[in-house]
């Protein structure tokens, strides 16, 4: 069992709302919509197992949605990394103030909304009444001697044409993939170990030395472990130091990783 | 029937596209005026429940479909991906196109805030919208407009024309507010994070 | 006119080939018998002088023309030059035609990946492609091969013998087997990739 935790999403809600996110915008729309999510507190980990369990379910998985998908959840991992590291963003960022980004934020969520209901509205016209039409010419109709200019068209062209379709299409190259690759479930398997040993560490001291992303993978773990109720994080203040101390029994299932 | 309307007829059975008024009139050679005369004696021919067949406006011009009591048995025949089997995504890069046309993929994923490859992929190979030139910006992007085949797809008796105005699907004012002060709630809630 | 007459006269007004009894029976979901009679009360409706439409039997079956009295108005209608450039899936569909011979939609669509019907049809508009007659496979699809317009638009004077060579592909001249078979290879590659 799991402790109760107010911020939690409901899964089934979740599993609701899979079906009509369709990108980023979408999405971040329904997390403003819906004030009681907090975005740090989504379990994304738990949002890809629901995902891939209706597509179990469902016997067949649609390559276009599971791209989308992809793309979302990327899109959810990229907000929530920016979320729990609120300072760095605005040494890159291009100057914006928060009121102007919200602001900004604000102007394409409205434009985003409009172009929604406009495909909506299409949608319904598409609905209405089906139509159906011959496209191209009648198979009877009399067959076009039109004026050309000759030799308008560069014969090579064709050449070319048929060569696209010649070409084997490239290997898929995972390279960058593996080596961006950033394992929550490292972290989780490192901090059970340190915590077995010890009561407490401090999280700067849990990640010192190592990239942003894997910061993130950290800070993902704990909040997991927390969630599981393993441990217990404490902050004095705000931009302290966190410390992570080890609550209770030690965890039965070491094997349940995320991410 | 008279010779001008059976001229009509054939003309709009054999385009492939919807013709306008001043197109049949050039290629039957008759004014415009007796052409439209033909037309109101063909569509009152060429209606629901009395034919098989339907000459409608569409696209800003007229073509024949099939009626609504055929329509599935030819939709069998044309097998053609049908506008139902649309996405959400398809759909709304469709309407940014429709009204924004000619947009560009770059302008697209700007207002979706998501790539819009694949969706415009898609619709391209479905005919409803094409490449119409490139653009002025840096890099020069395709740039791609909506179709007739769009038109006829979605009914639009006068093309892009017969779309409802985009302030038509604006929020109304009430809910801009709510969405402010949502928005705000969230970046509250992530100040009180940091 | 019964329904079944206005769903087979909405069918041959919609195909882009003509309709055999069998097929139409099929779509229709009705006997044989029933669309032969449907079929004959059309006829008796479409015809010369009565119609701008004809309905006429030929050898794959059933389909519409235009009728004599509309023939000159026609004309100018399917020779109207054209005036958009060949679209990248008009160009490979082209080129299939013009590399392999005689080929059929399926085979087109096949090798391309996608559906070839709007660009078959828009090259049939433009006299770039006929038909040459049915294939081999099951459903015996129609074959389309390019026609003598093409050669002289690409200035082909030595017809398909002069079209570019395909050696850079280590593929023979005029092996259109070793051809359509790396063809059918590589697009079954790419299908493998999704």
């Amino acid at each position: 069992m799991r402790p109760y935790n107010p911020g939690f999403v409901n899964l089934t809600q979740l599993d609701l709302d899979l079906e009509v996110f369709q990108g980023p915008f979408d999405l971040l729309l329904a997390l403003v919509m819906r004030e009681e999510i907090e975005l740090a507190e989504v379990p994304i980990a738990e949002i890809v197992v629901a995902y891939v369990e209706r597509a179990y379910d469902d016997g067949e998985l649609d390559l276009e949605s599971a791209s989308e998908f992809l793309v979302l959840i990327a899109a959810l991992l990229e907000i929530k990394v920016r979320m729990l590291f609120p300072g760095e963003e605005d040494e890159e960022g291009d100057g914006m103030t928060a009121e102007e980004a919200e602001a900004e934020l604000l102007a394409r969520l409205l434009e985003y909304k409009r172009y929604v209901a406009a495909a909506a509205w299409l949608s319904g016209r598409a609905a209405a009444e089906p139509r159906v039409f011959r496209v191209g010419p009648a198979p009877l109709a009399p067959r076009p001697q039109p004026v050309v200019d000759e030799f308008s068209e560069d014969p090579w062209q064709l050449q070319t044409a048929v060569g696209r379709l010649l070409r084997p299409p490239p290997e898929i190259d995972l390279s960058a993939v593996r080596r961006r690759l950033v394992p929550v479930s490292e972290f989780l398997a490192r901090f059970r170990a340190v915590l077995r040993e010890r009561r407490a560490f401090t999280f700067d001291e849990a990640v010192a030395g190592l990239d942003r992303l894997s910061h993130a993978a950290a800070f993902l773990a704990i909040l997991e472990m927390w969630k599981q109720g393993e441990v217990q994080a404490e902050q004095g203040e705000v931009f302290g130091p966190i410390r992570i101390a080890r609550r209770g029994r030690a965890p039965a299932e070491e094997e349940r990783a995320i991410a | 029937m008279s010779e001008l309307t059976h001229t009509v007829e054939a003309l709009l059975f054999v385009a492939s596209e919807p013709l306008s008024v001043a197109e049949i009139a050039t290629l039957a050679e008759a004014p415009p005026a007796r052409v439209e005369r033909a037309l109101d004696a063909l569509r009152d021919h060429y209606c629901e429940e009395r034919s098989g067949v339907v000459l409608e406006r569409v696209a800003g011009g007229y073509g024949f479909r099939a009626s609504r009591e055929t329509a599935a048995a030819c939709a069998r025949l044309v097998n053609r991906p049908s506008s139902r089997g649309l996405s959400q995504a398809a759909l709304e890069t469709l309407a940014i196109v429709a009204y924004l046309g000619p947009a560009s993929r770059p302008e697209i994923a700007r207002i979706r805030g998501v790539a819009a490859d694949s969706a415009v992929a898609g619709l391209l190979e479905r005919g409803l919208i094409e490449e119409s030139g490139r653009g002025e910006t840096p890099g020069q992007p395709v740039l791609y407009s909506t179709t007739v085949l769009f038109e006829r797809m979605f009914g639009l008796e006068e093309g892009l024309e017969s779309l409802p105005s985009l302030a038509e699907f604006d929020l109304p004012e009430a809910d801009h507010e709510a969405l402010r002060a949502r928005l705000h709630l969230v970046a509250d809630a992530r100040a009180g994070q940091g």
